[in-house]
Order: structure tokens, then sequence, then C-alpha cells
């Protein structure tokens, strides 16, 4: 009876604890970074007086939110008015279960990883459009809707850059998907089993597809309309304060941080090190992993303070006309390739 | 002249003047004129034709004549058609009324003449149809075809309450004919074939036979009409322009008759034999309540209607009596009323044309001014009571002969119905013809014009003919009811004595 | 399928603490927080005014055309995936049945951006 | 306690019902009852999956996915004609679907 | 499936793909071409390919099973989907004055009709459940958005609601019976159905199947109790929307009815035998009785339909050969006789008024063009089943089966019921001929004088010349066997 239920199942738990805490914290210090590279492209300071280089600001952000009066507005449907931030970081958390950041470091191997994440973050929406109409209030809604169409356009996108690459690996578990990047076009061509093995190279236009359109997918700027401060007050979260504003914050950003590991995961070789020989190998696979996130995140916040903001229209049309039918075309150009060639 | 296909020629020649018809305009007075020409021409010739069916019958021979067969919708369905002593004759009646029909309409039908003509011929194909299939399909759907220009005539051309009368007889007829429909299903599945000439031969399970019967029983019972599924009948003839009510009188309550003939008593001989009682005794409660009710009736037509199912309680009774005199009698008695029946519709459509009613009590003393109608009046009047030298005459005697045969008793009280049918005709005849012309209206009347003269004498000449000198057609009918009663009776008596043979095997 | 099934439970129990974190988090300022709860602070400001109408309006179709055509691409992407998968065991047949298929909602593409359903001004 | 074909049985067929209920004792919204619908197709989703597991045959898993595609069609056609309809009459309620009755 | 398989499967499903090919070429013309003649090119190429699919299956096609199982093509089929093919070409051509003199110009139209179109002839072609439940949809899918075409009308949208929800709905329930069927079974395909349900216990389970399934179909051919949507979508949908709904899906629906109790559960047919005894007495009987009282001559015919499809159904009752028979002659006489009513419902146009559907604007149509009156009255008659005329020969075959089977109530309750259907039939005649003329109608539009004057010759000439299609339909039925 022990062993074989209550000891993994806290073995289970501890896992998922440990994950859960170096995730929270590292959020912390992502979202410092975020506000530090900002400040530091428009020649800022950025947080610089909490602690030792403002370093826990995102800690006394916390600490602000908790004890602020939370408000719920009298027209509000109040259940679901909290439950929408609930569902919101939950939902960004949760996908976080079948993330691999080293061989076997993952809480649930499941077979049908890539499924699970992407089922998840579709299910994101329900955290927008319940927050919207919790709200009972017209920007709340307006944002949520726009919101909502946003982010279910460029979903589409993504599901087939995943194709593409799920058809070179031929399967939807995380760690296959690594593992498969060990050898790749590189290796094809004759090289050792370097950075050139991953599928960015051999799928630069999916990748950059994949890229921009979890910019749009997570609302990060450029696509940052929902909650475009000059028009729509923060969008659907305008109602809220205190820590179910900050759930919905904390939420957007481990979304982003998820979306980043995506990337990673599907196309930068996850913990794999860049180069497969000496002084790269002697680092573990998880240093491999959060430098890339890193590296990933830092193009997320560079973005973010060079592009200027999208029209709505023109996200619309970028996510309908222009990533649709390439990453559609993409998924028959490599289908094609694939079968002609017989690598598949 | 063996080769020709004789029944098909005159069954379908009225389309022939369909077609013709079709393509002329009605727009012009010319056009009109035409149209009614045509019709005439082709009804007198299928007349013609039709006669010589009779001139090349082949009296001695019981069996069907000029049969011809080909192949039809498959499925055992077979275009079969023939005539033999029971049917030969109805279908002379028939051509025969028709060009009658077509000249009483000639003025008084005013409106939509070319669709009235149409209706008319089509009415023709579909009603000689009936009397010549020797396919039990073919022969339901000549019999309901019917239905559908009849319909479009009371409907059209009939009078005040000629929607209601149309839909009564319409669904009356077709309420009936549906459960003959199932019960021809049935016998085609008992017997494997629609051919009537096999399915007479077929013997059916006593069982089915009764439930057959009864289903035939209730299409031909409102053909017919019995009582007291008749009401449509006064409506209808009430409502009905003169020719409708002539062809309704003349030839499609003849329909029922043969059809308990050909069907009821041949093919279920059991069950006929089984049911006779009920037959007789709604025959004798037709004939004395519906003759009451004549005498009570105010409007003419109505009257003619009644005394009209009066007379073919007598007929029902003759066919059911199952003996040669019981049918034979009904038979000829069904050729006379088709002819005398449809005569005096004739002769009230005459004075109907010239006052527009029918009320008894509008009319008196026509003697007077209209001597040569009063005659050919009178003459009718007679062979619808069934005066001897009449051929109402010989077909009620022989029937009410039959019966006293069978049953002395319903023989009786039907022998009273031939009172009553004195009472109502002759009444009517005195209150119409008779007394002093007094009133306005009528003084103006002219007899009886060259056209109606064509019309009404060659059927007095046949009602004297006939009453007087019967034989051409008991000849014709004669050996086709013997051979139809041989069979009859066998098929009783072998029941019978399969009865015993059980009886002592129990 | 007993494996299968057990290699679920983790997400299960790692989705309980997501959502024990979540609701901790949620719930610490209605413990911790001043609160003085008033009709005026609570309702509804709309630039500078009571909200002029219903929050529940009308809105623009083009949100539910979004919505029913992501349904549509979406579920594309779900045969895609097995599809994907398996690539490498498909033999011609496999390969040429998704190009059909794929043809097909090209069509329904093409015929969207035509008809305008993909504009957004 | 083993959960077996029946469990899954039950509870689809549960779920069927609701979803019929939903349909018929629904007096409110349209909305409700494209959910209902919604909810019948998935009580079928489960049916096909329990049996394809059972059977230890993968017809029925396929059908599921099937089921799925039509769903989602269904889904955005019965959303389509909702939204005409609400353009012509304003409203979604059960009881205003009545311009024609007898 | 090896090459030479799918090959042949191809040729044998030829005609389908030609139209889901075709639809989608034309989808895409539509698109491309100027606006304002979209729906007249679209229209006339849509005819044009459903005819050369008429053409090919007629001409070329061979017959087999294809798909390993999924699709067969043998006589049965080929009749039904000729049916079909026809029902949807006129009423697309009767569509064409409609769309013009209405301004109902949707290019679509006619595309959804092509798609609809090869539902239907996969539905009638189904081996198995799943193709079965896939066509269907197609069918059904296209169809709900053909009921809403219309969109700027209040009617027309509400057609398309209550049919959809109804709809979707019966296929829901129609699932949930396949899934049943599945799991008890373990099989799909209809033949390994029948041979698991042959000889053992059959189970509890695909009896709910079964009447899950029934139910679903039900609801296709609008028969009681899943009629409800019939009188309100043919009522609210546009007269050409109305004369399709009315001609071909009844077609597909009912030969999908009949392959899968004749093909998959012929060995329990005194299982569903009850459940269709019933369900056409009640869909005769409520058809009769029902369309009494209505004015408007679209719903009129909505329960005309519903009371014909329980006709139809009295064949397919029996179960045997002449049963099935006796379903698919009456299927293609209804089409005849159908198609030419609402060719005349779409010639019903007055000059100020444009369509008018009220019966009491027939008042007196007989004066005015007695020859179209003419037609309509022996269409009339033939809808009651009053002989010569075609309708009654599609009674007398579903009847004769039913006698055969000895399945008694039935007939009786049906011949019954056919006296009460013609009262309504009769009125229709009633007033066009016995009434006072009202005001006149623009003279019909050469398409529609076409199919009133083919559909009449047809009622008309059946008796003369249908010897060789009822030879056809029994040795297509007899494939069942």
């Amino acid at each position: 009876m022990f062993e074989t239920y209550v000891l993994p199942g806290i073995l289970i738990l501890v896992h998922s604890l440990a994950l859960l805490v170096v995730l929270l914290v590292f959020t912390a210090f992502i979202l410092y970074a975020d506000r530090k590279i900002w400040a530091a492209v428009m020649s800022r300071r950025g947080p610089n007086v909490v602690g030792p280089f403002g370093l826990l600001q995102s800690f006394a952000d916390l600490l602000k939110f908790v004890i602020k009066e939370p408000i719920i507005p009298s027209g509000a449907n109040k259940g679901i008015f909290l439950l929408a931030p609930l569902v919101s970081a939950v939902l960004a958390l949760a996908a976080w279960a079948v993330i691999p950041v080293q061989q076997g470091w993952a809480v649930a191997n499941i077979n049908v990883g890539i499924l699970f994440v992407f089922a998840v973050s579709a299910l994101e929406v329900y955290g927008v459009i319940m927050a919207g109409w919790a709200s009972n209030s017209k920007y709340p809604f307006l944002g949520a809707l726009r919101s909502a169409a946003q982010m279910v356009s460029y979903e589409v996108s993504i599901g087939f850059v995943i194709v593409t690459v799920l058809l070179l690996v031929g399967s939807l578990n995380m760690t296959d998907i690594v593992l498969s990047q060990q050898d790749g076009l590189g290796t094809r061509l004759g090289l050792p089993n370097t950075l050139l093995d991953w599928h960015w190279l051999g799928l630069f236009p999916m990748f950059v597809i994949f890229f921009i359109s979890a910019l749009a997918e997570t609302n990060r700027p450029p696509f940052d309309l929902v909650e475009a401060e000059s028009e729509l007050v923060a969008g659907h979260m305008i109602e809220y304060s205190s820590t179910p504003y900050m759930l919905f914050m904390l939420g957007e950003y481990i979304a982003i941080l998820l979306m980043c590991a995506l990337t990673v995961i599907l196309f930068m070789g996850g913990w794999l090190p860049p180069f497969d020989f000496a002084p790269f190998t002697w680092l573990p696979g998880v240093f491999w992993f959060m430098f890339k996130l890193c590296l990933v995140f830092f193009m997320f916040a560079m973005v973010k303070t060079i592009v200027p903001r999208y029209r709505y229209d023109q996200l619309m049309r970028l996510g309908w006309k222009v990533f649709l039918p390439i990453s559609l075309f993409m998924v028959v150009a490599t289908a094609a390739f694939l079968k002609l060639t017989g690598w598949a | 002249m063996a080769g020709m296909p004789l029944l098909s020629l005159v069954t379908f020649l009225p389309l022939v003047g369909v077609l013709v018809i079709f393509f002329i305009s009605d727009e012009t007075e010319l056009g009109l004129r035409n149209i009614r020409m045509v019709a005439l021409l082709t009804t007198v010739f299928t007349f013609l034709v039709s006669l010589l069916i009779w001139a090349g019958f082949d009296t001695s021979n019981p069996g069907f004549q000029f049969v011809e067969e080909a192949a039809w919708l498959g499925g055992g369905l077979t275009y079969r058609m023939g005539v033999d002593g029971i049917s030969m004759l109805f279908v002379i009646l028939t051509t025969f009324l028709m060009p009658i029909c077509i000249l009483a309409s000639w003025d008084a039908i005013k409106d939509r003449v070319k669709a009235y003509m149409l209706a008319f011929l089509i009415l023709e194909t579909l009603m000689i149809g009936v009397f010549c299939a020797l396919d039990i399909v073919l022969f339901y759907v000549f019999f309901e075809g019917g239905l559908i220009p009849m319909f479009i005539i009371i409907g059209v051309w009939g009078g005040k309450r000629r929607v209601y009368a149309s839909f009564k007889f319409f669904l009356y007829t077709l309420l009936g004919s549906v459960l003959m429909l199932l019960a021809i299903m049935a016998m085609y599945w008992e017997a494997g074939t629609t051919s009537i000439p096999e399915l007479l031969a077929h013997d059916f399970p006593p069982q089915m036979q009764f439930w057959l019967w009864l289903a035939f029983f209730a299409s031909f019972a409102v053909k017919m009409p019995m009582w007291p599924v008749h009401t449509w009948l006064p409506d209808a003839h009430v409502e009905a322009p003169t020719a409708g009510s002539v062809i309704l009188a003349g030839v499609l309550l003849k329909l029922g008759g043969y059809g308990f003939i050909r069907f009821s008593l041949a093919m279920f001989p059991l069950a006929s034999a089984d049911l006779a009682w009920l037959v007789f005794a709604l025959s004798v409660i037709a004939i004395i309540y519906t003759s009451l009710v004549a005498m009570m009736q105010q409007d003419m037509k109505k009257l003619i209607a009644y005394s009209s199912v009066a007379h073919m309680g007598f007929v029902t009774m003759g066919i059911f009596a199952a003996n040669v005199q019981g049918v034979e009698g009904a038979i000829f008695q069904m050729l006379s009323h088709g002819l005398v029946s449809g005569a005096l519709f004739l002769c009230v459509g005459i004075v109907y044309d010239r006052l527009h009613t029918r009320e008894i009590a509008a009319y008196g003393g026509l003697v007077h001014n209209m001597p040569a109608y009063a005659v050919t009046f009178m003459v009718f009047t007679m062979a619808n009571v069934g005066l001897p030298g009449t051929s109402g005459f010989v077909g009620e005697f022989l029937t009410l002969m039959g019966l006293f045969r069978v049953n002395t008793w319903f023989a009786v009280f039907a022998a009273t119905g031939v009172i009553l049918s004195a009472g109502y005709a002759l009444w009517l005849y005195r209150r119409v013809i008779f007394g002093a012309l007094e009133k306005e209206t009528l003084k103006s009347l002219l007899d009886l014009t060259t056209r109606e003269k064509v019309l009404l004498y060659p059927l007095v000449v046949l009602t004297i003919f006939f009453g007087v000198y019967p034989a051409p057609v008991l000849d014709v009918i004669g050996p086709s009811v013997e051979a139809l009663l041989v069979d009859y009776n066998a098929a009783l008596q072998a029941a019978a004595a399969a009865g015993d043979v059980a009886a002592q095997m129990n | 399928m007993e494996a299968v099934v057990a290699s679920y439970l983790p997400i299960i129990i790692f989705l309980l603490v997501c959502i024990g974190i979540g609701a901790a988090l949620l719930i610490a300022p209605f413990i911790v927080a001043y609160q003085s709860p008033d009709p005026e602070k609570l309702s509804a400001y709309e630039c500078g005014f009571n909200a002029f109408d219903d929050a529940r309006m009308k809105f623009d179709v083009r949100f539910y055309l979004v919505a029913i055509l992501f349904i549509i691409f979406d579920l594309e992407v779900a045969f895609l995936f097995p599809w994907a998968v398996s690539f490498g065991e498909l033999g011609m047949f496999g390969f040429w049945s998704m190009m059909v298929f794929l043809g097909v909602l090209t069509v329904g593409f093409i015929y969207e951006w035509r008809k305008g359903a993909l504009e957004w001004d | 306690m083993t959960i077996t074909i029946a469990h899954y049985l039950t509870v689809s067929a549960l779920m069927f019902v609701i979803g019929i209920f939903g349909i018929f004792l629904n007096r409110k919204s349209v909305i409700v009852i494209l959910m209902s619908v919604e909810l019948i197709l998935l009580a079928v989703n489960i049916n096909f999956v329990a049996f394809s597991a059972h059977l230890q045959d993968l017809v029925g898993q396929v059908f599921a996915l099937f089921v799925l595609t039509v769903a989602a069609a269904e889904a955005a056609i019965g959303l389509a004609i909702l939204v005409v309809f609400f353009r012509n009459r304003g409203s979604i309620a059960v009881e205003d679907v009545n311009m024609m009755k007898g | 499936m090896t090459a030479q398989e799918l090959a042949q499967s191809l040729v044998i499903a030829a005609p389908e793909l030609l139209i889901a090919i075709g639809a989608m070429a034309l989808l895409m013309v539509g698109v491309f071409v100027r606006k304002e003649s979209a729906n007249a090119i679209v229209t006339s190429l849509t005819v044009a390919l459903l005819v050369a699919a008429l053409g090919w299956m007629v001409f070329f096609a061979p017959m087999g099973p294809a798909f390993g199982g999924a699709y067969v093509h043998d006589a049965f089929t080929f009749f039904m989907k000729m049916l079909v093919l026809i029902g949807s070409i006129v009423a697309l051509v009767m569509s064409v004055g409609f769309a013009r003199e209405e301004k109902f110009d949707r290019f679509e139209f006619p595309i959804l009709i092509a798609l609809s179109t090869l539902g239907m002839m996969l539905m009638v072609s189904a081996d198995n459940l799943l193709s079965l439940y896939m066509a269907l949809e197609l069918q059904s899918l296209a169809l709900y958005v053909i009921a809403a075409i219309n969109r700027d009308s209040a009617r027309s949208t509400e057609a398309g609601l209550k049919y959809f929800v109804l709809g979707a709905l019966s296929s829901g329930m129609m699932l949930y019976g396949i899934s049943l069927i599945y799991g008890f079974t373990g099989h799909i395909g209809f033949d390994e159905i029948a041979a698991a349900v042959t000889g053992g216990e059959r189970s509890i389970g695909v009896l709910f199947g079964l009447v899950f399934l029934l139910t679903g179909l039900a609801f296709k051919i609008s028969a009681v109790p899943f009629h409800m949507w019939t009188p309100d979508v043919y009522e609210g949908a546009p007269t050409p929307v109305t004369a399709f709904f009315a001609a071909a899906p009844k077609m597909a629906a009912m030969a999908m009815l009949v392959r899968v109790v004749m093909d998959a559960f012929q060995p329990v047919t005194a299982d569903w035998q009850q459940i269709i005894v019933f369900i056409s007495i009640a869909s005769m009987v409520l058809g009769a009785f029902a369309a009494i009282g209505q004015r408007n001559i679209k719903r009129l015919m909505a329960y005309s339909s519903i009371g014909h499809m329980g006709y139809a159904l009295v064949g397919l009752a029996a179960g045997t050969v002449a049963g099935v028979q006796g379903v698919m002659l009456y299927m293609a006489i209804y089409l005849a006789m159908t198609l030419g009513t609402f060719a005349f419902i779409l010639a019903m146009r007055r000059k100020d008024e444009g369509n008018v559907e009220q019966i009491s604007d027939l008042a007196g149509y007989a004066s005015n063009n007695p020859l179209m009156a003419a037609i309509l009255t022996a269409l009339m008659f033939s809808l009651a089943g009053i002989p010569p005329l075609a309708g009654f020969w599609g009674k007398w075959y579903v009847f004769l089966a039913a006698v055969e089977a000895g399945l008694w109530p039935l007939a009786i309750i049906g011949v019954l019921s056919s006296v009460v259907g013609a009262y309504y039939y009769l009125r229709i005649v009633k007033i066009m001929w016995f009434d006072d003329a009202e005001g006149r109608f623009v003279a019909p539009a050469g398409e529609l004088r076409l199919v009133m004057g083919a559909s009449g010759v047809f009622v008309l000439a059946y008796i003369v010349f249908g010897g060789p299609i009822a030879a056809y339909a029994e040795a297509a039925a007899r494939t069942f066997f």
C-alpha cells in the first residue's frame, strides 16, 4: 500500500513543489529582468531600490498586492470574477507539468506531452473570457473579446508549426522531441553533433513564425493590444485589483516562460549542449535549458522594447493572411520534402 | 376481324377524341362547336364500333371472348381484356348512353366546354375499361379512375351544393374501394395471379373468403349504392349536371352490381352463400325505406335518385339469390335501369333547362303544352314502375322470381317495393304532367326540340322493345350466368362435402 | 493501459498543487488586507460617469467569425497531429490522403479570403 | 474497485440523458441547446473510446476523432445560424423561436 | 489498400469524386468571377456538373464495393442515387427563375446543393456506420445552411435554426446508437454487424443501439414522431429550397434507412419491424389529419410528405423483396410528384405581390389556366393515390408487400388514412376548379413548365411505361437477399 501508492505520491508532490517553487522564483527574476532590459534600452535604470540592484523588486510587488484591498465591482458575477484569474494562472502553471528541463526531469513524462501543452494553452482563453464577462463592464468585455480573438488566431499557426516539428520527430513526447535533435540537418551534412542539428535551422521559417506567434499568443508587445493602456486601459483586467490582478500577471509571465520553453524544446534542442564535445558537455542539461530559456526571453524583452505596437487589423491580418498560409504551405513542403528524400 | 383488339379499340377510342379536343382552342364560338362535334362523333363512332362486339359475340360460348393479353407492369400484372355474356352488354350500354349524354349537354353546358368534354370522354374510357378488364388490378384501376372525372364533373358543372356532393361522392367511394384494394392484394398473394379467369378458377379458403367478401362488399355496396351507405347518391345526383346524372345512374351504379356478380358471387361462393342474408336484409330495407323517402321528395332528381337506390336493392337481391332467374334478372334490371333512369334524368333535365328549377311543386299541367314530352315521360315512368311491356318489368319480375325460390319472406317484402315505386313514380308524374296549367311561368314552355327527340326516342324504343322481347339480351347473358352458377353450386357442394368429411372425422 | 494511466497521475497532483498555490494567493488579501467595501467604490465607472448602458452589448460579428474559423482550423490541426507522428510509417497513400485533405482546406481558406471573412476594418 | 466498461457506459449514458434533457427542458437560450448537443456528442465519444479500449480495436477511436470534427463543424454552423437568427429577431430565447406554428 | 484496389475504388466512386472536386472548383469560380454574374455562372455550371455525374454513373461507373468496404455501388444504390441526382438537378433548375425574381443571388446556394447531393450519394452508398455517419453529416450540414440561406428573412433563419437544433439532436441520438452497436457487436461494417447479430444471442445493447439509430434516421425522413421540423422548414425556407428539401434528401435518407435495416439488421427483422410499423402508422395518420387545416401550401406539402414517408415505410416494414421494391418505386414516384408540385408552387407568382403561398390563392385557377390546372389536378390525385395515376402504383407496391407480410393493421390503417389524405388534395382541386377566379398568376417560366410537364407526363404515363422501372427495382431489391 505504502510503497505502491503513498510513496510515489509523496515523491511526485515533492517533485511538483520543487518545480513550482523554482519556476515562481525564476518568474520573479524574469519579471525583474524584463523591466531592467526595457529600462536599459531606454537608458533608464529600472528597478534599483529594493535589495541589491533592485533584485527583490518582484517580491516587494507581491507583498504589495497581497495587502492591497481586493475590490469586486458591484455588478460583477462574483464566482466567475474570482475564478477567472485562478484559471489563468493555474492553466499556465499546469502546462509546465510535462516540460522536461533535463532528460528525465519532467514531473510527468507522458506520451502526448506536446498535445497536452497545446490543449492547456488553448484553454487559457477561458480565463480571459471569463474575466471579461464577469466584470460586467464594457471595456473588460471588449478587451476580452479582442484578446480571445487574437489568442485563437495565432493558436492555429502554432498548431501548424508544431505539426512540422512532429513530422521530423515522429513522437508527441517532449523528451523524444528534444532527443531527436541530437542528429539533424548538421549531421546529415557530415558535421559533428552541434547546434546546427536543432530544428531551428531546418525549419527556420517555422521557427520565426513560432516565435512571433508566441508573442501574440501571450499578448506580449508588440501584440499587447489587450491591455493597450492608451486604448483599452488594461483590457479584461481593468476591474481587477490586488492578488486577482496579480494572478493574471503571474499567469501571463508564466505563459511567456512556457512559450520560451516550448521554443527551446521544439527548435533549440532543449537541454542539449550547443556542441556535443568536451567543455560544453560538462555542464548539466538543466543549465543549458535555463540558458536557452533566458536567451529566448531576452529576445522577447528586446522585441518589446524596439518594435512598435500593431494595429488590431494588422495583427489579425498577419495571423490569418500571412502566418496561416505560410505555415500551411510549410507543412506540405516539409512533408513532401521528407517523402521525396526519404528522410522520414 | 378476329385479330383486331376490338375491346382495346373500343376502350381507348374516346382517348383519341381527347387528344383531338386537346388541341382545339376553346376561345371562339367555332372552336366550341368543333369541340362538341368531335366529342359527339367520337362517342357515336365508339358506339358503332362497340356494336361490332355484339355482332361478333358468340352467344353459345359461356367463357370470355375477344380476349387480349399483353405484357404490362410486370410482377404478375398483365394487360388482359375480354368480355363474356355478363359484361358485354354493359359495354354496349355505356357506349350507347355516351352520345346521349353529349347531346344532352349540348346547350346546357356553357362554360369550360372543353374540360367538360374531356372529362366525359376520359370517363367513358374508364367505364368501358371496367367491364372489359380481365385483370383484377386493371379492373381496379378503371374502377377507381372513374372517380376523378366524375368528381370534376359534379364539382364544376353541378348545382348549388356541388362541392359538398362531389366530396361526399369521392370520399365515400374511395373509402369503400381501398378496402377492396387490400383484398385484391391478398388475393394476389393467395392465388399468385391477378388474372380474373384464373382467380375465378381458384378456390380461396373459406375463412379468407369471408374477409375478402366483406372487403369487396365495402366497395361495391358504396358504389351500388346499398342502404345505409347510399347517402352520397341523392346528393351527387341532385347536384350533377344532367348528363352527369345520366352517366351516374346509367353506368356507374352498375359497376357495383357488375362487381358483385363478377367477384363476390363468382370468386367467394361460400362467403356469398353465408352472407346472402345480410345482403337481402339490407336490400329489403333499401327498397322499402328509400321508396318511402322518395315519396317525400320535393326535388325531381332526388326522387329519381332514391328510386334508383330502391331499384338497386332488387339487383343485389337478385344477384345473391344465386339462381339463374335472380342473376339474369339482376343483370337485365341493371341494363334496363341504365336506360330508364338515364332517360328519366334526361326528362328532368329538359324541363330544368327551360325553367331552371327541379321543384316538383313548380310544375304541373305540362301535358297541355308539351304533349310529346308527356308521352315520353310516361313511358319511362311506367318502365320505372315495372309495368309489363316495359323493360323494367322483365328485370323486376325475374329477380323476384329468383328470390321467391330462395326466401319467400324477403321476396314478399321486396314485392311491396314494387307497389311503393308505383306510388311515388305515378305521383310524380301526376304532379308534373297532369293538372291544370296554372302557373304563368309554365305557359310559355315549348315542347321537345329535335335534339331532345333524337335523345329520347331511341330510349323509348329500346325500353319498349326489351320489355316486349327481352330474348336478345337474355340470350347473351344466359350461358355465362349458367356457367357461373354451375361453378358456384359446385363450390358450395364441395365445401359441404368437405364439411361432412371434417364432421365425420371428428 | 495501466502504465499509460499512471503516467497521468503526476499531472493531477501537479494540477492540485497549482490550484492550491493559486487559491492561496487569491484568498490571501481577503484575509490579510484592509477592506472597506462601499457602493460608490464598487459601482461601475465609465469615462467619468456611471455606466451608460448594459455591458452585455452587441458586438462585432467578426469575433464570432474568428471563433468559428478557429474551431475549423484547430480541428484540422488535430487531424494533422496523428498523421505527423506516424508520418514515417505512412506510405504514399497516407501522404496523398493528407495532401487531398489539406487541398480541401485550402479551397475553404481561399473562399474565406475572397469573401472577406479575414478582413478586419 | 476496478473500473470496467460498465462504468464508462454509465457515465456516458448519464451525459447523454443530461444532454437530451438539456434540449427539451431548457426554456431559456438556444445556446444551451447547442451546448447540450455537444454534451451528447461527448457522451458518444466516451462510449466510442471506452468500447475501443475494451475491444482492443482502433476503429472506435478513429470514429471518435471523426465525431470531434463533425461536432466542431456542427458547432460552427449552429453558431452561424444562431447569429443570423439573432440579427433578425434580436433574441435567442427559445420561446422566441415561434414565428411558425401548426 | 493496394494501389490497384485504390484505383478500382476511385473508378467505382467516380461520380462522387467528380461532384466533390467540381464543387470545390465551383467555389473557386464563384469567388473569382464578378459578383453580379457569379450566381448565374455557378448555378449553370453546377447543373452541368450534376448532370455529368449522373451521366457518368449511368454510362460508365462499374458496380462493386470500394474503399475496403466503406462504400458500395450496386443496383439499389444506382437506382436511389439516380433519384437523388434527378431531384437535385431539377430543384436547382427550378431555383433559377426564383433567384432572378426575388433577388436571391448567392452563388453558394448551388454549391451547397452540390455538396449535400454529394453527401446524399455517399449516404446511399455507405456500407459501414462510419461512412454512413460522415455522409449523413455532410448532407445535414449543407442542408442546415441551405435552410437558412435567406439570411435576411426571419422565417428562413428560424427554419434553419429549428432544423439545425432538431437535426443535431437526431444525429446525436443516432450516433449514440451507432456507438452502442459498435460496442456490442465490435464492428461497424454492415456485413459484419449482420454476421454478429445472426444466430446467437443479440444483446440488449444492440437493440438499444438499433432503436437510437432508427430514431435518428426517422428524423431524416421526417417520420413521426420526429417530424416537428418539417412543417416549419418547409414553410420558412425559400421555395426552391423547400422543393429541394422535399425531393432529394428524402430519397437518400430512405435509401440509407433501407440499407441499414435490410443489410445490417436483416437477421433481427422482428426487432425493427415493430418500430418501423409504429413510425409508419403514426406518420400516415398524422400526415393525413394534420394537413387538413393548413392554409399555406408549402406547409401542406410538409404534412403531405410526412404522410408519404409513412406510406413508403409500409413497404420497408414488410422487410421483403416486394417491400424494398415498393419503397424504391414509391420514392421514385413520390419524387416525380413532389417536383412537379413544387414547380407549380414556384409558379404561383402574381405581378404585384410576388410569390404567394396560400392555398386560397389558387382559387379559380382552372379558368385562368386550364392546362396547368389539369396538370396540378393530376398531381394532386396522384398524391392522393387514385389510379390510374402514378401515385396509386406507389401505394400498390408498398401495400402489396405489407399484405404479403401479413401486416394487416398497418395496411388497413394505411389505406384508411390515404382516404383522409385524399380529402386535402381534393381541397386543392376544389379550390382550383370549383371556386371563383381571383387574380391571375404571371406566366410560369419555361423551366417550371418543363418540370411540370415532365412530371405530369410521368404521373399519367407511369401506368404504361412503369414495367421496366418496376422490374429494375425488383432486381435491385433482390441484392439485399
